[in-house]
């Protein structure tokens, strides 16, 4: 691991725990919510920087299976005629579980094709679930619908606030402590070593496809935790995480943190949540979108510095 | 070649295989076989139809018709891992190894994938222990003891050729098919990757694809020619030396 | 320490601290009021035009209330309920603002309100009246300055009614309004309904397939609900399928004064129904519409008249507990009083804190300018409470 | 019978506008490899450009014409400055520059032109309707129609019949080979990324009198016409055509019926909720019914398909 990244990766985390008591102290609840955002974003993102980053493979529809664990929340949750529907025991593994099996069926049916293909096919997928999910209209379809029960693990509630804050970062914690043992692992080698010679690794005797499936399902799952902590943060059920545009917007924060690092979803998604904070006061005045500055930093990212921050703050070393 | 060899069941068998690429023909109907400890090299113009039967017998390439047998059982419709499992492994022609990966983890790949310890997740991918000696006994074998620690992309040529049959062997294989292991390769190293085969041999039958023929009849127990599609000689070297069909199709002199 | 790291360090403070910056605020003692609305996309102009009113009555009022300052924070819902609602988490957590108000879409106010709520503002809707809030969800910090959706479509109706239309048949976008506005028509509507018709929204503008299943059921009239640019493109799409000639045509909240100028030719002579009219003589319509159309040269729409509105209920709660922001009970409890004059005359809150007011008919007329305006028709409905008021069991104020 | 086949026109309709934009996409993804995602860009910048024009030149021919010109010249500066950049990168940084891309095309739109939709009526010599089979259908609209095919037409003569054709069958096939042609390549891409910003401009003109010309309407067609460039096969220009017309009969006349004959089969609420959703979705099943039978598409070229990400 390159010490630039570290540095930067630890200062991240130390400032997002800070946040906490410094909200409290200086009264800006804003910015608790700010960085639960980012942690939450990053935690999708981390996940499917696992098959986007280490696996090479450009699925554009994990939107939807951080849909999928929002939706397990919001049904539970209007389900619930007393409070065991919404227990966070509950509910964090069958989102988990849900997401991951069908993130592997749909793994397992786009990997029939390559390239342009697989990231249109893995796209229509996600546009399925998605108008499968706005035909839902006992759960508000369309215009989406409150979630009146947040998850709670007993008595400790998800709701809003400085306990749901806490543990969405030692959920992030845990998920880049995954990733990390998880991609030095010989499952991970496999799927990182099939990106850069995926005839090679069935040569040596690796099922290479069976891999890839199973990495599907793990991102899948890990966006489904994203997606419980989303719907708890918003207590809003919709469909719009679903939507492709979700979709590209994670890829863009994988891509743009450093596609197949351990940090890169985290810087990806904290460039995204504070840019977007920052740029949209800065140009406020002027009645500008922050767009209109974000698009064109892509576009340098992409010509100048293609291995994203991660890789702008040094060459990673291997392994 | 000795006469119980000879006799025994072979390791490797191709019957009627054909294949074809949108109308052009490249396998015509190869019967092919390989027995225990034998080298079998298959030699032929370019577009003969070499590459594609290594395909084949690899599983990388489905045929149009024909069938495959690995030590008495059909693999013809096993996937290339489960190839490997049975002890087939293949070298490319051009180097294909894992850029971004150490030399060491280069061939821990198939090390893992033999000891079907791939699909751990949790455990880290160390190379030390057991896996390691393995790995590092591999790159003693080909001369990249030295090279270890490297980012295999980085390497020369000629090393990556070296790594390439290392690679192969990472699988424990009983069965190797070799494509054009010499290509690109100055004379010292080209003889040093003769006595590598040679060192090889034995254990480990092998079908060598190869253009250099000093190096064939060198290492050659037997040689097929394949010309457009199909196997127009095969026999012993000086038998195949002497073939008039093979000189006047294949070595360009007038029959 | 490699230098690119301490590049990186440096622009990650210097975001942080940006992004502190930016949230730090005077917390004089201000009225601080946040203005959800759409100002991008096909229904921007709808927002403009309410914060155009919003601005106007700020003017009006020499933007202070209570002699305390006033500061209104424009924010872009995009139409979008997600977006709306992290708009007003932002205005309530970040800008403290308290008083939340604007929202053109049931949808976005439904995602939105309890966030505003729970933020400790008060939630005035200046627009969206979906039949949630009226009934089962109606909260105490919740107000409306329009209508409840099924209201204005249950008037149509009666006016259909009266025309002895027996066959009609029903469009609408399939969001929360759509629905609310169909289920307002179906329940004042006597005659037959051939078709209820459901479009995706908000993406859906071409509207060929509708049209060619409406020629195919030939109904007797076909009544619609499309807002703003949408019914437009449907006015448009109608006429070019030749259908204007055949089928006559009645709609709910899809001729404004926005679109007027537009599609004026195609619906000269059509009648709609309203709480509110450029025309209705009452003293502060008057002020409203004359200075509206001094400063921006047109007449303002029924939603800019609602959101002046929304302005003056706030002024007058401001002023009844002088000033003081911090009690909110007091504040809710001036807001139900309605004491303010309103520019579609005097109107009281029913027990869920929707108006309870008249709806007349508007006909589309051709003034002697040329110009296509709305002219004052009968009274359909007198002091009318929507019919979700009876759900609604306020709870006391937490 | 004649809903029916007035739903037909309108499905016919649909997929020659959308068979405009996937040419272009096609081309551009097949001969460049490229991952255009702001080809929508130059569909929305287009309609903007028509209603502009048309405003102010007073004439639909005359400003649609211009607007066309327009969509060409903003085409090819963008290819000059850094679309040329992203052609030999993979598809992943494609995807990120091109997203960039349309976010700044989305917000210079509504500088330029404003945030609220612009509409724009047909001219009034086509704001009637023609009987077509005992049909009154919208001038405009077979206009539309007739405008696409010829379009279409037109490419497939240009590709099957002229030199240009030659070279850019030659290019889609093999880059190397047409640069052993002599072909100078860096003219060709230029020349097809300006064809692909002239027919996604066209359509965006000629779905300005249709639509509300607005922030983000490029988006809501690119989704459509990559599916239709991967169900017809990248690159493939007849699939392209094959696959609009495909999609757009799909889409219109499952929108038009699937909720319906749900209706009939099952009870009300449940189908009137499914109907419409799963009507939705009819494109997307189609291509991933289409993807895992043939994961070439229907008419799969030799273009550059698969590419490492």
């Amino acid at each position: 691991m390159n010490r630039g990244v570290l540095l930067l990766a630890a200062a991240l985390f130390v400032l997002m725990v800070a946040a906490a008591p410094a909200a409290l102290l200086l009264g800006m609840p804003y910015l608790l919510s700010l960085f639960q955002k980012l942690a939450i974003l990053a935690i999708a993102a981390a996940g499917l920087n696992l098959v986007l980053g280490y696996a090479g493979l450009p699925a554009f529809g994990h939107g939807a299976f951080v849909g999928i664990g929002s939706y397990t929340v919001g049904i539970l949750a209007a389900e619930a005629a007393d409070g065991a529907l919404a227990s966070a025991w509950l509910q964090f593994p069958l989102a988990a579980l849900v997401a991951g099996l069908a993130a592997a069926l749909i793994g397992a049916i786009s990997l029939r094709t390559r390239g342009v293909a697989f990231l249109m096919i893995t796209l229509a997928f996600g546009q399925m679930l998605y108008f499968g999910a706005v035909a839902l209209e006992r759960y508000g379809g369309d215009d989406g619908m409150i979630i009146v029960r947040a998850s709670a693990f007993g008595d400790f509630t998800l709701a809003r606030g400085f306990g749901s804050y806490v543990f969405t970062l030692a959920v992030l914690a845990v998920v880049l402590l995954l990733m990390y043992r998880v991609t030095r692992s010989p499952f991970g080698f496999v799927l990182r070593g099939a990106a850069a010679n995926e005839r090679r690794m069935l040569a040596v005797g690796v099922a290479v496809p069976s891999y890839r499936v199973g990495a599907f399902a793990l991102s899948g799952a890990i966006c489904g935790v994203a997606g419980v902590l989303w719907a708890n943060y918003t207590a809003f059920l919709s469909p719009a995480p679903l939507a492709w545009t979700w979709s590209v917007q994670l890829a863009v924060m994988v891509l743009l943190g450093g596609a197949g690092t351990l940090f890169g979803p985290l810087f990806g998604a904290a460039a995204f949540v504070l840019l977007e904070e920052v740029l949209t006061g800065a140009l406020q005045p002027w009645r500008l979108d922050w767009h209109i500055v974000f698009g064109p930093l892509l576009l340098l990212v992409v010509l100048a510095a293609p291995g994203g921050i991660a890789g702008l703050l040094g060459r990673p070393q291997h392994g | 070649m000795d006469k119980a060899a000879a006799l025994a069941e072979p390791l490797l068998t191709a019957r009627g295989l054909k294949k074809s690429f949108g109308g052009v023909v490249a396998n015509a109907s190869i019967d092919f076989d390989l027995r225990p400890r034998e080298v079998h090299a298959v030699i032929g113009p370019n577009g003969g139809g070499k590459t594609t039967l290594l395909g084949q017998l690899m599983g990388e390439i489905l045929p149009d018709a024909g069938s495959v047998r690995l030590g008495g059982i059909d693999v013809t419709a096993m996937s290339v891992p489960e190839r490997v499992m049975r002890g087939l492994a293949r070298s490319y022609q051009v180097t294909s190894v894992f850029p971004g990966f150490t030399v060491l983890e280069n061939v821990a790949f198939g090390l893992r994938a033999r000891r079907r310890i791939s699909s751990r997740l949790w455990r880290s991918a160390s190379t030390g222990g057991e896996l390691g000696e393995a790995a590092a006994a591999i790159l003693r074998r080909v001369g990249l003891s030295g090279r270890s620690g490297v980012d295999a992309a980085v390497l020369s040529h000629g090393e990556h050729r070296q790594l390439e049959i290392a690679i192969a062997l990472s699988t424990s294989p009983k069965v190797l098919l070799l494509d054009e292991p010499l290509a690109g390769l100055g004379v010292d190293e080209g003889r040093r990757m003769v006595e590598l085969i040679a060192d090889i041999r034995g254990p480990v039958a092998i079908v060598l694809v190869e253009h250099d023929m000093e190096a064939v009849f060198a290492l050659a127990d037997r040689v097929t020619v394949l010309v457009d599609g199909a196997a127009i000689a095969s026999g012993a070297p000086d038998s195949i030396r002497d073939d008039r069909l093979v000189k006047a199709a294949y070595l360009g002199e007038d029959a | 320490m490699n230098a690119r790291a301490l590049v990186g360090l440096v622009v990650l403070i210097a975001i942080v601290a940006a992004v502190i910056l930016n949230q730090l605020r005077d917390d004089g003692e201000g009225v601080r009021i946040g203005f959800v609305t759409t100002l991008t996309g096909g229904s921007a102009a709808i927002g403009q035009d309410m914060r155009d009113a919003f601005e106007l009555a700020l003017d009006h009022m020499g933007r202070t209330m209570a002699g305390r300052k006033v500061t209104v924070l424009y924010e872009d819902d995009a139409q979008n309920p997600d977006i709306g609602l992290q708009k007003t988490e932002r205005l309530v957590q970040r800008d403290g603002v308290q008083f939340v108000t604007g929202y053109i879409w049931s949808n976005v106010l439904l995602a939105s309100y309890r966030a505003g709520i729970a933020g400790g503002a008060i939630v005035i809707s200046a627009n969206a009246g979906p039949s949630e809030l009226a009934g089962a969800q109606c909260t105490p910090n919740f107000f409306s300055t329009s209508w409840q959706n099924d209201q204005t479509p249950m008037a149509m109706a009666e006016v259909l009614n009266k025309r002895n239309l027996s066959n009609v048949y029903v469009l609408a976008p399939n969001y929360a309004a759509g629905r609310n506005m169909v289920a307002g028509f179906k329940r004042s509507f006597r005659g037959t309904i051939v078709a209820e018709e459901y479009t995706q929204w908000p993406d859906h503008l071409d509207f060929a397939a509708e049209l060619a299943k409406i020629r195919a059921a030939n109904p007797s009239a076909v009544w619609f609900f499309f807002p703003g640019n949408y019914g437009t493109q449907f006015f448009k799409q109608y006429a070019q399928a030749g259908l204007l000639a055949q089928i006559p045509l009645y709609s709910t909240f899809s001729i404004d004064t926005l679109n007027l100028p537009q599609i004026g030719e195609m619906v000269v002579g059509s009648q709609l129904t309203q709480h509110w009219g450029a025309d209705l003589d009452v003293p502060a319509n008057r002020r409203f519409v004359d200075d509206f159309r001094k400063k921006h040269g047109r007449t303002p729409s029924f939603y800019a008249a609602q959101a002046y509105d929304s302005a003056v209920l706030i002024k007058s709660a401001v002023e009844a507990t002088r000033g003081n922001l911090q009690d909110r009970d007091a504040l809710r409890t001036a807001l139900e009083r309605a004491n303010f004059e309103s520019v579609r005359g005097a109107f009281r809150f029913g027990r869920n804190h929707f108006p309870v007011q008249s709806f007349y008919v508007w006909e589309v007329v051709r003034g002697a300018d040329g110009a296509y305006a709305l002219k004052l028709g009968d009274r359909v409905f007198t002091d009318h409470a929507d019919p979700y008021a009876g759900d609604c069991r306020m709870a006391a104020a937490p | 019978m004649t809903l029916f086949l007035e739903q037909v026109l309108n499905g016919l309709q649909f997929g020659v506008l959308l068979f405009l934009l996937s040419a272009g996409l096609t081309l551009v993804f097949g001969i460049m490899g490229l991952v255009n995602l702001a080809h929508g860009s130059l569909y929305m910048l287009g309609a903007y450009f028509a209603v502009t024009f048309v405003a102010w030149t007073e004439s639909f021919l005359l400003g649609s014409i211009a607007a066309l010109l327009s969509t060409v010249i903003v085409g090819i500066l963008l290819e000059r400055s850094v679309v040329r950049g992203l052609y030999d990168r993979p598809h992943l940084e494609q995807v990120l520059g091109t997203f960039g891309l349309i976010l700044f095309f989305n917000e210079l739109a509504r500088l330029a032109f404003g945030p609220a939709g612009l509409s724009l009526s047909p001219p009034p010599w086509l704001a009637g309707q023609i009987n077509v089979l005992g049909i009154p259908y919208p001038s405009y609209r077979l206009v539309v129609l007739v405008a696409g095919i010829l379009a279409a037409a037109a490419m497939y003569v240009m590709i099957a019949r002229t030199r240009a054709g030659m070279l850019l069958r030659a290019a889609a096939a093999n880059r190397g080979m047409a640069e052993a042609l002599g072909v100078n390549v860096r003219l060709l891409f230029l020349a097809v990324f300006a064809l692909g910003a002239a027919l996604s401009g066209l359509a965006g003109i000629l779905a300005a009198p249709l639509l509300t010309v607005r922030v983000g309407m490029g988006e809501e067609v690119l989704l459509l016409a990559f599916v239709v460039v991967v169900i017809g096969g990248i690159g493939s220009i007849r699939g392209a055509f094959v696959a609009a017309v495909l999609i757009g009969l799909i889409d219109t006349v499952g929108r038009a019926y699937l909720p319906g004959l749900l209706r009939a089969a099952f009870a009300g609420p449940v189908a009137d909720a499914v109907g419409p959703a799963l009507a939705s979705m009819l494109i997307y099943v189609a291509l991933a019914v289409v993807l895992v039978l043939r994961p070439r598409g229907l008419f799969p070229t030799a273009a550059r398909t698969d590419v490492a990400a």
